[in-house]
Order: structure tokens, then sequence, then C-alpha cells
């Protein structure tokens, strides 16, 4: 590090940066804050749905498959993290680095064929599945 | 970069670590546990990445990211868990979970 | 190799009536009576055989020895000499009756006790003949486990509690002498240079006095509970009254005996320093268990609690004499331990008879037997006698021989102990007159003796009134022994 | 350099880059209208450019509405998430040799970073509005983030393995002979694909779906508030092209008739048209569609490159 | 990393192979069945490749790993224990109402982890070990997870073993710190040069307490009852038997390399934690009247044996420190058999009550679960009392007499819960339950006969210790 930061630009105007864009966006928010108008009507202190009246919580249980989404992330973030260490030091590894990284990346792709297999990539409604109830329904209200 | 002191660090690392101990301890709700866990691995993570400026090698920064790994995967098990036991108990207080003890 | 057959018979006979069990229980019962009385005649006719050279030689009249765990110098090493040859003898004569006693009381589940008989019997047998101290060990654990189901399956009401109490207060014995072995093995091994279990090479270990005191107290402390030395008696009256007949009968006439056996064995021949060094205080031992046996016994309203206790107080006479280190006790107490052995195991077996009859052991139930069993009621008499020491029977010269022994070393000591003569007498006699004299109850009206009782109950009298009038091949037998003992003393 | 270059340059940037925000309203509009044959904003001033001026002008003077259900700081703090990420991103992208914010030698991981730090703005937005369309927008846009998240960060580490950095500086120099877009066409074209779907820019702008979701996380947004989720779109929109004309596109290289700073710029401004061009062209996929595609074609493929890339560099270096 | 380092770890990457192999199958649909079978003959073939490379060994493969005879033996000995575990769980499994497939994927994953720690010689591969045991066995303790006790058994570990690796990683992190290394042997070389100073100490000690954790050592063994009682009866088999092995040969392992039983200090804390789980372990198993529960507290207690062979820190006691473990996981293997094949679809037979009058019933199985029993308490003709015998050997011949004598008194007490538990099986049944349909009749039998020849393996062991013996102290390299 030392040496490439003979040449390199140092890391002060970054912080600058970051000052002034953090002036910027409270500037921002406050002068929209004194410009804007107010008014209160009818309708103003409820949600927007469309302009439908607003039923139940906004709190709603959601799938299981936002779940599995984030798992999946947090599972092939925390790999990638592996093979960008693999990639930086791609010369210096050389050959058999080379070799364990296609041993970690069969492992992912094993996985993935797994996930796949059971199901889990599948994330909207299965038609099959969604037909399969609607025609149970079908039958049960012809009973 | 400012050259901070390895034992300043520590210090830093160590007080983190006791006060996720202390949340470990004392809180009562799964996921804060859970959280101070987290906070616990990551005061051993700092101390690593301290060590391993100290000694001027890489092992220690190749040992946080074994901890950032690691730490995933538990959470993912450990959410799934969460998940399973606010879907059959309703609650999250660990207290409650009771059924296990000695006769 | 013998001495390996006499132990393997039994383990397979065990087996195989266990097998067999389902078909028959006579079966079972018939193939350890035979597997017993096979070791028995074997036994005898090693008598036979050695008899000659029962003074002379060396130490063992036979030996056997097979690699076991070399690494740590354990091998599988049998030893025949006079000492464990009497108690064979005991022990098979005692078991075939044992066999014999059960062959009406065990009912249920046949197979599986007369495998447990014959694996206790198998274990006690490898007590007396290992001289390796693991092997020792090994046995001497091995015996306990079957007694445990024994007392624990086929016992009376309090039989779990009974069964366990014995397993822990003998088990921890065990462990310490196991202790004790070990740390004689590593001392061992520092001066020799390599581990050995061996008897022999152990026997040389040279030890500092307090050391040595202390391993002996390992040892000691594990034989004591066995015998049982008055503060570690507790098991016994429990496990002896719950068991059945023939748990019993094993129990007082073989197991106790194993604590005897050791004792002389190891404890004395292996630290004669130390043991003398403790000698007064175990004869101390000895002598209250004496007395305290006896008292216990005479306030006992159980029977076969009764008869217990009657051990206690005979096994004080064995401490007495082995710690009295002279020549005369200790054929007194090698006496003793067969006398007691059919004396005790002859009153358990007719308290065993009696509760068949009558269901109960209570003193307070029963009454007047002379008149509905005169046979069981003389025969009772007799064993009674014995066991207070009547001239003429085996006891009675035992005890004689102890406490004349016993006189050169400790004159209180051996003054106090006479006395437990007479409270033996006392509990005696009130046992005799509470079962069999008196009114009859008037539940009591039963059969006498079978011919089964009879042979067992025969055997047993016949034995005992033999070495009352003819004690010297026993004597023979232990010349030995005794001699090799004396090198100790000196 | 001196300090005052420094300074001037962040000022410039920071400068450049709101305009560019502004602009890209105007020049969205327009382009739409003219892909779509239709005018278009063509009143205030030429061509209508002025109605950049208007439209944040009005932004500032519309009701600066924070809900009575919402949570408030959250709700307030949401938008700046995202505008301020994105602007901060811009810092490690060298616009020309020596015009850099701060050359930080894990920039692409800066890059990542930041990045990933606009899911925050969604989710929290989306939250605390307290309305169920904001959250469904929210959750979508999350889940669509992380899972583009990825593939975003593996289809740049053929282009790291290749140059053993993640100095931006370091990536651009490699492309003097070669652009990465000819070695990593796989990469160029999932890092493009994953920058469209991290800005959640129409074909992928699933957390909004106004014909699905109202306006999704935005929901309700006004004033200003929801002006800094629309400046950060758009900032997004020039950082991904922007980088990808960094990272694939050889950054400021070019033929010497055009200074460096105009090749970048060029390149960008045909990026920014390609965005506005998909937005023209292309209906939105299904959120579920979006997500398989992403795993079930995006990974495998991001993993073959790096596989194939590996082998191809090491067989080249050994002969 | 040239041939021979390739081919010693053959074993380790059979073992790794066998986890994505039952990943793929999950993945192509196929049965249980055929799952359970290929995951058989993947461990035999690690098995068989142990053997093969049997030769090349010991070998260190730097930075991160050694494979010697101590790794090979435990490694072994792991992998013997998931054949077993592995056959349990088919009858287990395919009888409760969650799918059983992916249990194997764990099941094998668990086992890399446990392997992995058996040839660390560096805080990294221990690391990676110990989390991939771990986070495999949350999953595998809360695999049921309808079932409320095993999701807060799941739970309840996650939270300890989360905790634990902070503190080991806390623990190396200062070790790190103090020596610039996290190699057993460099660490080993800076306390020999330099000594223990008080941050290598406190490192080394945070360190400890994790693994105390793992291995339930008191007062770190709050978990273990919790966690035997909720995880299915052949996931605590694991539990207790492969993951401590793995564990508990790490320990040694580092203990061996940084001579911790010289350190006054630590030897003094051993000893403790040794005497403490002794005691506490079997007093606290007394009143128990689940038996999974038993068998925890007990385990606490044969892991505080363990400590004794440790503790001398000499040849003879890592001898009987692996004997100790080998009899140990093949007892354990046998009464958690028992426990699964004796289990019911709805319940698992927990309950001590659950087994009254076994014997009179099942005898083979009674006499098994005896068998076992008595192998715990160290009775002659049982595996256990040789092992029992080595322990109580190494710890004399390094006169450690207060750890010896607190272990016979404990095992005294030991004793009476085990004798309580083969005295039920004894006892007259209380009624004639109708013999319920054997549903798996080929995997029944399987583990029917499997539990026979463990039993008779145990007897084995008991009566001929001998051989085994040699063969590991062949392994240490003693002869």
């Amino acid at each position: 590090m030392p040496e490439h930061q003979a040449y390199s630009i140092p890391l002060w105007p970054m912080l600058l940066y970051a000052g002034i864009v953090l002036i910027l966006l409270s500037a921002i928010l406050t002068l929209s804050y004194l410009l804007g108008q107010r008014h209160s009507e009818r309708a103003t202190a409820k949600p927007y749905e469309g302009g439908i009246e607003q039923t139940g919580s906004a709190r709603l249980r959601f799938s299981a498959q936002f779940y599995l989404v984030a798992m999946l992330f947090v599972i092939f973030d925390v790999e990638a993290v592996f093979l960008m260490l693999w990639a930086l030091g791609f010369w210096e590894l050389g050959w058999p680095g080379y070799i364990g990284a296609s041993i970690f990346v069969l492992q992912l792709v094993v996985v993935l064929i797994y996930e796949w297999g059971t199901g889990a990539l599948n994330i909207g409604i299965n038609p099959n599945k969604l037909m399969k109830v609607v025609r149970d329904h079908h039958k049960k209200s012809q009973q | 970069m400012m050259s901070i002191q390895v034992s300043a660090v520590l210090i830093v690392a160590a007080i983190l670590f006791v006060l996720g101990f202390i949340g470990v301890l004392t809180r009562k709700n799964i996921l804060f546990m859970l959280i101070s866990v987290e906070i616990m691995l990551n005061a051993a993570g700092l101390a690593f990445v301290a060590a391993s400026a100290k000694w001027q090698q890489a092992d220690g920064q190749v040992m946080f990211l074994f901890i950032l790994a690691m730490a995933a995967a538990e959470v993912s098990v450990g959410l799934a868990l969460v998940l399973q036991i606010y879907h059959q108990y309703k609650t999250l207080d660990i207290e409650k979970l009771n059924a296990l003890k000695d006769e | 190799m013998i001495l390996i057959w006499l132990i393997i018979l039994q383990l397979g006979a065990g087996i195989l009536s266990w097998l067999l069990s389902k078909r028959d229980n006579r079966l079972a019962a018939g193939i350890a009576l035979t597997a017993v009385i096979a070791c028995l005649l074997l036994t005898i006719q090693l008598f036979a055989r050695f008899r000659p050279s029962f003074a002379g030689g060396g130490q063992w009249l036979m030996e056997y020895r097979a690699d076991w765990i070399p690494a740590f110098g354990i091998s599988f090493h049998l030893a025949l000499d006079g000492l464990s040859l009497a108690m064979l003898l005991l022990t098979f004569f005692l078991g075939a009756l044992a066999v014999l006693c059960s062959w009406k009381e065990i009912r249920q589940r046949a197979g599986f006790f007369y495998f447990n008989l014959l694996w206790t019997l198998a274990g006690i047998t490898g007590v007396f003949l290992a001289i390796d101290l693991f092997l020792f060990y090994f046995f001497w654990e091995v015996m306990l486990i079957p007694m445990f189901f024994l007392i624990y399956i086929w016992g009376d009401t309090r039989r779990r509690y009974a069964a366990i109490k014995f397993f822990l207060f003998t088990q921890a014995g065990g462990l310490l002498m196991l202790l004790s072995i070990l740390a004689m093995v590593i001392i061992h091994a520092g001066q020799a240079g390599r581990y050995s279990f061996d008897y022999a090479d152990l026997l040389n270990t040279t030890l500092s006095p307090g050391t040595a005191k202390l391993i002996m107290g390992g040892y000691l402390l594990a034989f004591a509970i066995k015998l049982p030395v008055v503060p570690f008696h507790n098991w016994l009256p429990d496990a002896h009254g719950e068991a059945p007949t023939a748990g019993s009968l094993i129990l007082a006439g073989l197991l106790l005996k194993t604590g005897a056996y050791g004792i002389i064995r190891f404890v004395i021949t292996m630290f004669p320093e130390a043991a003398a060094s403790v000698s007064w205080w175990a004869m101390l031992a000895g002598v209250i268990g004496i007395i305290y046996g006896a008292f216990l016994a005479y306030g006992q309203t159980d029977l076969k609690r009764l008869i217990a206790y009657t051990s206690v107080s005979h096994m004080g006479f064995v401490m007495l004499g082995a710690f009295s280190f002279s020549e005369m006790a200790m054929q007194g107490v090698v006496m003793q331990l067969l006398t007691h052995g059919i004396s005790t195991g002859a009153l358990f077996a007719i308290a065993g008879m009696l509760k068949e009859r009558l269901h109960t052991r209570e003193l307070g139930r029963m009454g007047g037997m002379w008149t509905t069993m005169p046979r069981m009621g003389g025969i009772a008499m007799l064993f009674t006698m014995a066991s207070l020491g009547l001239p003429m029977l085996g006891n009675f010269i035992a005890e004689f021989f102890i406490l004349m022994g016993a006189f050169q070393a400790s004159v209180p000591l051996t003054v106090i102990a006479s006395t437990g003569l007479v409270f033996a007498a006392l509990y005696s006699l009130r046992m005799v007159q509470k079962v069999f004299l008196g009114p009859p109850s008037v539940e009591n009206i039963t059969f006498d003796l079978d011919a089964r009782e009879l042979v067992v109950l025969g055997a047993l009298s016949v034995s005992i009134v033999l070495l009352g009038l003819f004690p010297q091949p026993v004597f023979d037998m232990i010349t030995n022994v005794i001699r090799n003992l004396n090198h100790t003393y000196e | 350099m001196t300090v005052m270059q420094h300074i001037w340059i962040v000022l410039g940037v920071l400068f450049v880059l709101l305009n560019i925000a502004a602009g890209l309203i105007w020049v969205e509009r327009r382009l739409l209208a003219l892909w779509q044959d239709r005018l278009g904003p063509n009143r205030a001033g030429p061509l209508g450019i002025f109605i950049v001026l208007a439209d944040t002008l009005k932004l500032f003077f519309k009701e600066d509405w924070i809900p009575p259900f919402a949570d408030k700081w959250v709700f307030i703090t949401a938008p700046a998430i995202v505008a301020g990420s994105v602007l901060l991103s811009f810092v490690i992208i060298p616009f020309a040799p020596g015009i850099v914010v701060a050359d930080l030698n894990v920039g692409l991981l800066f890059f990542l970073a930041m990045s990933s730090l606009g899911v925050y703005s969604i989710v929290l937005g989306g939250w605390a509005s307290n309305n169920k369309y904001a959250l469904l927008g929210a959750m979508r846009g999350a889940s669509q983030m992380i899972a583009y998240e990825v593939f975003m960060g593996l289809s740049l580490m053929g282009v790291v393995m290749i140059t053993g950095s993640f100095n931006m500086g370091d990536i651009v120099d490699a492309q003097k002979n070669v652009w990465f877009c000819f070695t990593q066409p796989l990469g160029f074209i999932i890092f493009f694909i994953a920058g469209v779907a991290e800005t959640h820019r129409l074909p992928f702008d699933i957390p909004e779906a106004e014909s699905e979701l109202i306006a999704g996380f935005h929901a309700e947004y006004s004033g200003m508030k929801f002006g800094m989720f629309f400046i950060g779109e758009y900032l997004g929109i020039t950082l991904i092209s922007a980088m990808t004309v960094t990272l694939f596109f050889g950054g400021w290289h070019g033929p010497a008739f055009l200074p460096p700073l105009a090749w970048f710029a060029l390149k960008t401004i045909l990026f920014l048209g390609l965005f506005i061009l998909l937005r023209a062209s292309l209906p939105r996929p299904r959120y579920d569609q979006l997500i398989e595609y992403g795993w079930k074609v995006l990974l495998p493929v991001v993993l073959a490159n790096l596989m194939i890339t590996g082998a191809i560099a090491l067989w080249l270096k050994s002969t | 990393m040239n041939e021979l380092e390739l081919q010693a770890l053959l074993p380790f990457m059979v073992l790794a192979a066998s986890s994505l192999v039952v990943i793929l199958l999950i993945a192509f649909r196929l049965s249980h069945t055929v799952i359970q079978i290929s995951g058989f003959m993947m461990m035999c073939l690690t098995v068989i490749c142990m053997w093969l490379v049997r030769d090349t060994l010991p070998r260190e493969i730097p930075p991160l790993l050694v494979i010697d005879g101590f790794a090979a033996f435990t490694t072994g000995l792991i992998v013997f224990v998931v054949l077993a575990v592995g056959l349990f769980s088919y009858i287990y499994f395919e009888e409760r109402e969650e799918n059983p497939k992916e249990y194997y994927i764990l099941l094998f994953l668990a086992t890399l982890g446990a392997a992995v720690l058996t040839v660390s010689k560096h805080f990294i591969s221990l690391f990676i070990g110990l989390e991939i045991l771990s986070i495999s066995l949350y999953g595998l303790i809360g695999y049921l997870r309808n079932r409320n006790n095993a999701v807060e058994a799941g739970l309840k570990y996650l939270m300890l073993a989360a905790l634990t690796s902070a503190f080991l990683l806390f623990g190396m992190a200062l070790v790190y710190l103090e020596t610039g290394s996290m190699d057993f042997a460099v660490i080993g070389r800076h306390v020999q040069s330099s000594g223990f100073s008080v941050l290598m100490i406190l490192g080394i000690g945070i360190l400890l307490v994790a693994v105390g954790f793992k291995l339930a050592f008191v007062p770190f063994h709050l978990w273990a009852a919790d966690v035997y009682q909720g995880a299915p009866p052949p996931v605590t088999a694991f539990i207790a038997t492969a993951s401590k092995i793995g564990v508990f040969s790490v320990l040694l392992r580092f203990g061996q390399s940084l001579g911790l039983q010289n350190e006054q200090l630590l030897q003094g804390i051993f000893s403790f934690i040794a005497i403490a789980s002794m005691i506490v372990g079997n007093l606290l198993a007394l009143r128990q009247q689940n038996i999974k529960r038993l068998l925890a507290y007990s385990s606490i207690a044969h892991f505080g044996y363990l400590l004794v062979a440790f503790l001398p820190g000499n040849d003879n006691g890592e001898t009987a420190a692996l004997f100790y473990l080998l009899s140990y996981s093949v007892t354990l293997l046998c009464a958690f058999g028992i426990i699964t094949i004796m289990s019911g679809t709805k319940q698992d037979a927990e309950s001590v009550s659950f087994y009254q009058g076994l014997f009179w019933k099942q005898p083979i199985l009674a006499v098994v679960l005896s068998v076992a029993m008595l192998s715990l308490a160290g009775i002659p003709l049982t595996a256990g009392f040789p092992a029992k015998f080595m322990v109580l050997a190494s710890g004399v011949e390094d006169s450690r007499w207060i750890p010896v004598l607190v272990l016979v008194a404990t095992s005294v007490i030991g004793l009476y819960y085990y004798l309580r538990v083969i005295g039920i099986l004894f006892e007259k049944p209380e009624e004639e339950t109708a013999a319920t349909k054997v549903l798996h009749p080929f995997f029944y039998y399987a583990t029917y006969t499997s539990l026979t020849v463990l039993m008779l393996a145990i007897c084995w062991l008991g009566l001929f210790p001998g051989n085994v013996i040699d063969g590991i102290r062949q392994l240490l390299q003693l002869e």
C-alpha cells in the first residue's frame, strides 16, 4: 500500500465529497420542508392505496419465498466473497488456485442444482398446483 | 492511513465482545440474542484484524472472512429456527421455551 | 489347562441353560447341576492328584498362563494352590447345592436364573484362581453382575434396593482396589522397567512403608466390604435377606469368602509390614464385628436377616484370625471359611425351605415346626449347634484355632471375642426356639423335607460333621500356603 | 496535484452529476417521445429544456408530506440513503487520467458496497410508509436487488482476475489495448443486466410497477423526498453506465482525436441512451420470472464465465 | 501440494463428496432408500480410502492439516459412528413426518466437520471444522421441525454454539496477537521459548471455555441435557459421539502441541473442570427419568473421566483417551440404537419407564441395552472396563490422586443410575402390548443386527482389548 500511495490521490477529497453530499442532501430536505405547502383534507391522513379504503394493517405476512431469496443471497454472496479473493490473487495462485476455485464453484453448482431440483428456485405460483386448487374448489361448489 | 495502536483496537474489540456477551446474557428476545452474538463474533473478527495488522500478515484477515461466512450461515439457520419457533410458540421470549427441563 | 476349563465349563453351561430354558425349566436346572457337579468332580480329582504334593514343592500346584493385554503386561494367569483348592471345593459343593435348592423355588425365567447362577460361580472360581491382579479384579467384578441379577429379579419385596445397595458397596470397594493395583503396578514398572500385573512380580516390589500402607488400604477396604467388617457390613443383611435361597447361599457361603481369600492372598502376603502395623486395629474391627453382629442377630425378627447377621459375626473371627499372624489362627481362618460356608449355607437353605412352605420370613409367624417337620428340625438343630461352635462340628475347630492363635497376639481382644461365643449361643437358641419349638401356629400345616431337600441338607450335615471330626485334610491342603505366609511373617 | 485541483474535481464531479440527474429527465422524455413517435416536452425553452427547471421548482414547492401513520425519521432518511449512496459511488470512477475523487485500491468493492446500500432505502422507505403497496414493493425490490447483487459482483470477477486488482485505475489501464467487453462479453452482458435490475429501471422496475403496485415503495412520498428517489434512480443509471464504460469499454481510452474525458462522456451517454431505449422497448417481466431468471440463468452463466476466463487466462499465460 | 499429500487427503475428499452426492441424489428426486444405500457406500468408500492411503501417513499438509495415525484413528472412529448412525436413521426418519432426505446431507457434512477437526493443526482449520460441524448440527437437531422439543433444542444449541464460536474466535485472536501464528506447532514453540504470558493464558482460557462448551464440561454443560432430549435419537447419538470425538481430539492435539498440561494454572483449571464434570454429571444423572437426559448427564461425567486421561499429557494418557473414546462411542451407539429402534412414530422412547420389562418382551434388545449400560458403568466383560482402567492407570501413573479418587467415587455414584436402568429392563412388564408391525423389515433387521454386532464388539473390546490397544499405540507411533 505505501508505494501505491506515492502516486495515488489522497483520501481527503473523498471525505470532502462525502461531506458535501451530506450537506446537499440535508439542504434539499430542509428546503423542501420549508418551501412546501400544507393542507389537510378528508383523506389526507389516510394511506394511499389506489383510492380504496385501507383494510387491516399494512404489516402483511409474506410468503416464505422472500425469506428463501434472502437466504440464497446470504449463501451465494458470502461465497462470492471467496471467489473475489481468488480473483484478486488469481495470477499468484495459478493452476492450484484454479483447481481449488473450480472445486468451490462445483460445490456451488451442486447446491444450485439441488435448489433447482427441489423447487426452491420456483419463485412464483406453481400453475399446476393453482389449477388443482381451482378444480378442487370447483368440484366442491358443484356438490 | 492513520496508524492506530493495536492495543487500542484490541480494547475496542474486548469492549464489544463483553457488550455482546452481556447482551446475550440479559436479553430475553431470541432475535436480540442472535444480534448480540453477531456483535461478539465481529468483536472477535476485529481482534483478528488487529492482530493481523500487528504481524503484517494476511492470516487474520482471512480469518475474518471465514467469520463472516460462518456468521452468515449461522444466521440463516438461526433465522429459520426463529421463524419456526415463532410459528409454534407465538413468542420469541427465550424463557418461554421451557419444554425441555429436568423433571 | 484344567483350570480354565473349570471356568469355561460353567460359562458355557450358563449360556446353554439360558438358551434351552424356553423348552423346559428342569432342563436348565439339569444342565446347571451337571456342569457344577462336573466341576466338583474335576476339583476332587485335582485334590486327589495333588494330595501327596501339598506339603512340598513350589508355591503353585498348577498354573495356566496366556497373554491377554501384552501392552500392559496383563496375562491370563491362573494358578492353583492349597488354599484355592479348598475354596474351589467349597465353591462347587455349595454351587451344586444352590442349584438343587432352586429346583422348585425358581419357576419363572429359570434359564436366565441358572445362567446368572453359573456365571456367578464362574466368577468366584476365577477369583480363587486368578493370580494376575488385573484378572483377579476382572473376576471380582464378573461375579457381581449376575449376583446383582439374582437378587434383583428373583429376590423378595425389597429386592431392588438390596441389589443396588449390594452392587454399589462392593463396586466402591472394588474400584479402590483397582486403584491400589494400579498404583502398585506403576511403582513396580518404575522399578522393573515394564508393566506387569503378575502376582509374583508385584510381590517383589519394594514399597516405602507409607505407600505400602496406602496401597494396602485400598485392598483391605475392598475385602473388608466384601467380608464384611463392621462399619461396612450394611449391605449384607439386605442382600442376604432379599436374595432367593440360592442367592443367599452363594452370597453367604462363597462371596464373603472371596473377601477373606483376598485378605490372605493379597493383603497379608503382599504387605506384611503394613498389615502388621494395622493388625491391632484390624483385629479390633474383627472383634467388634463378632460382638456387634451377634448382638444385631439377636434382635432380628426376620429369619434370613438373622442368619445374615450371624455371618457378620462369624466373619469377625476371620478378620481376627487373619491379622493375628499366627500359623494356628491362619489354619483356623481357612477352616472357618469352609465351615461357615457350609453351616450358614445350610441355615439359609433351611430358611428358604421354610419360606417355600410358609411364605414368610418373620420369626413371629413361625413356631412349633418341630412337630410337623421333625427331620428339618433336627437338621436345623445340628446347624445351629454348628453355628454356635459346638465341639465335634467344624465350626468349633475353626473358632478354637482362631482364638488360640489370636490369644498370642492380643489377650484382651481374644477375651472379648470369646464372649461372642456366648452371644452366638443366645441368638442361635432363640432362633431354634422361635421357629421349631413353642406352640405350633395354626396355619403351619405343612409337610416335611422331600428327597431333594434331604439330599441337600444331608450332604451339608455330613460335611460339617466330617470337617469337625477330620479336619486334617484341610490343614494338609494349606500347609504350603501357611509355610509361605510364615516366611512373610518373619 | 494541488489541493485546489482536488477541490475543483470534487465540486466539478458533484456539479456535473446533479445536472445530469436533472437533465436526464428531459433527455429521457424527449427520447421516449422520439421512439414512441410522439412529441414529448416541447413548450418551455428550446426543445422544452426548461421543463427540467420547472420540475425541480415544482418539487420544491410541493407539499412535504409525512404521513401520520408513517415512521417519521425512517421515512425521511430513506430517500436520502439512495441519493447519497449513489452519489458516493462515483468517487471511485476515473473520469479521465487524474480526474478521480478517490483512487481507492478497493475501488470495485467500494462500488459494490455502495450500490448495495441502495436496497436499504427501498426497504426502509417501503416499510416506513406503512402502506400495503409500499411494503409489497419494498419486499419485491429487496429480493430483486439482493438477488442481482450476487451476479453483479461475480460478473466483475473476470475483469478482476485479468487485472489482478480492485483498483479502478488499474482496471482502466489494463484495457489500453483490448477493451474488456471483448475478452469478457459474458461478464459485460451480465453486469449490464444486473445493473438494470439494481437500479430497478424499466423493464425491471418491479418495486414500483405502477400498473400493479400504484407506485410501489414510494407510493406515500411526495415533494423533494420523492424527488430524491427520482434523482437516485437517474444517478443510478448514470452510475451503471459509467461503470460499464470503465470496466468493459476502456474508460477514458480512445483514439487521440478526442480528449479522454470526452471519450468517457461519449461512451457514458451512449449507455444512458441504451437505458432509455430499454425502457422504451421492453415490457416488464413478472416478479417471479425476474428472480428465477437470475438464479437459473445468470448464476450458472456467471460461474461458467469465471471458470472459462480463468482457464483461458492461465492457459494463455503458460503458452 | 504434491501427490502424496493429495493421496493422504483422499478419504476426506470422499467424505466431502458424499454430501455432494447426496445433494445431487435429492436434486434428481431419488428415493430415501437409494440415498441411504449410497450414503452407506460413500462411508464405506471413505474407510477403504483410509485403508489404501495408510502407507502415506503420517503426512503434513501445510499449513492447515496434518494427517497422522492419531487423526486416522479418530477419523476412522467418526466414520464408523456415522455408518451406524446412518443405518439407525433410516427407520427413524422414514417413519416420521419430515422428508428424510436432507438429513443425510447434514449428517455427512457434520461428519466432515468432525473429521476436519481431527486433522487440524491450525486455528483456521479448527475453526472451519468446528463450524461445519456445528452449523450442520443445528439443522440436524431441529430436523423434526414441527415438534416443539426439536426446534427448542435446535435453537438452544444454536445459541450456545454461536456463543462458543465467538469465544473460540476471541481466544484464537488473542493467541494470534501474542504469537503471530495460528499454527499449533509455532504457538507451541513460542510457548517453549517465552512461556505463557498473561494475554496468552487469557486467550487460551477463553478458547478452552469454547471447547468446554462443545464438550459440555461443567460449568458449561447446561445445554447438554436439553439438546440430547430434544434431538432425534440418531442425531443425539451423533452429537454424543462423533462431534465430541472431533472436538476432544483437537483438544488433545492442541494440548500436546502447546504442553498445556505443564502450565500450573491451566493444569489446575483442567483438574477442576474434570472433577466438577464427574461430580455434577453423575449427580444430575441420578434423578433423571428420561433416558436421553440420563445419557446426557452421564456423557458429561464421561468426558470428565476423559479429562483425567488428558491431564497427564503423556502417551499413555493419549492411548487411554483414544481407547476410551472408542469404547464410549460403541457403547453409546448401542444405547441410542436401542432408543431409535424402540421409538414409536409419535413419540420417542425416552422415558425410562418405557423400557420396563423389555427383557421379557425383546430379550436381545434388552441385553444389548444392559451391556451398554454396564459398559458405561465400566464393569468388566464390557468395553467400558478396560477403558476406565486405562484412564485410571494413566492418572495413577502421573500421581493425579484427587481426580483419580473422584473418578472412582463418582463412578460408584454413576453405577446407581445405570443399574436402575438395567433393573427396569428386568422388571415385570406392565401389560402385554401387542407387537407393532415392523414397517421396514429390511432396515429394521439390519439395525437389529448391527446392534447385536455392536454389543458383541463391546464385549470383545472388554475381553480382548489388547489388539486394539496395540493398534492405537502403533498408530500413535509409540512402538
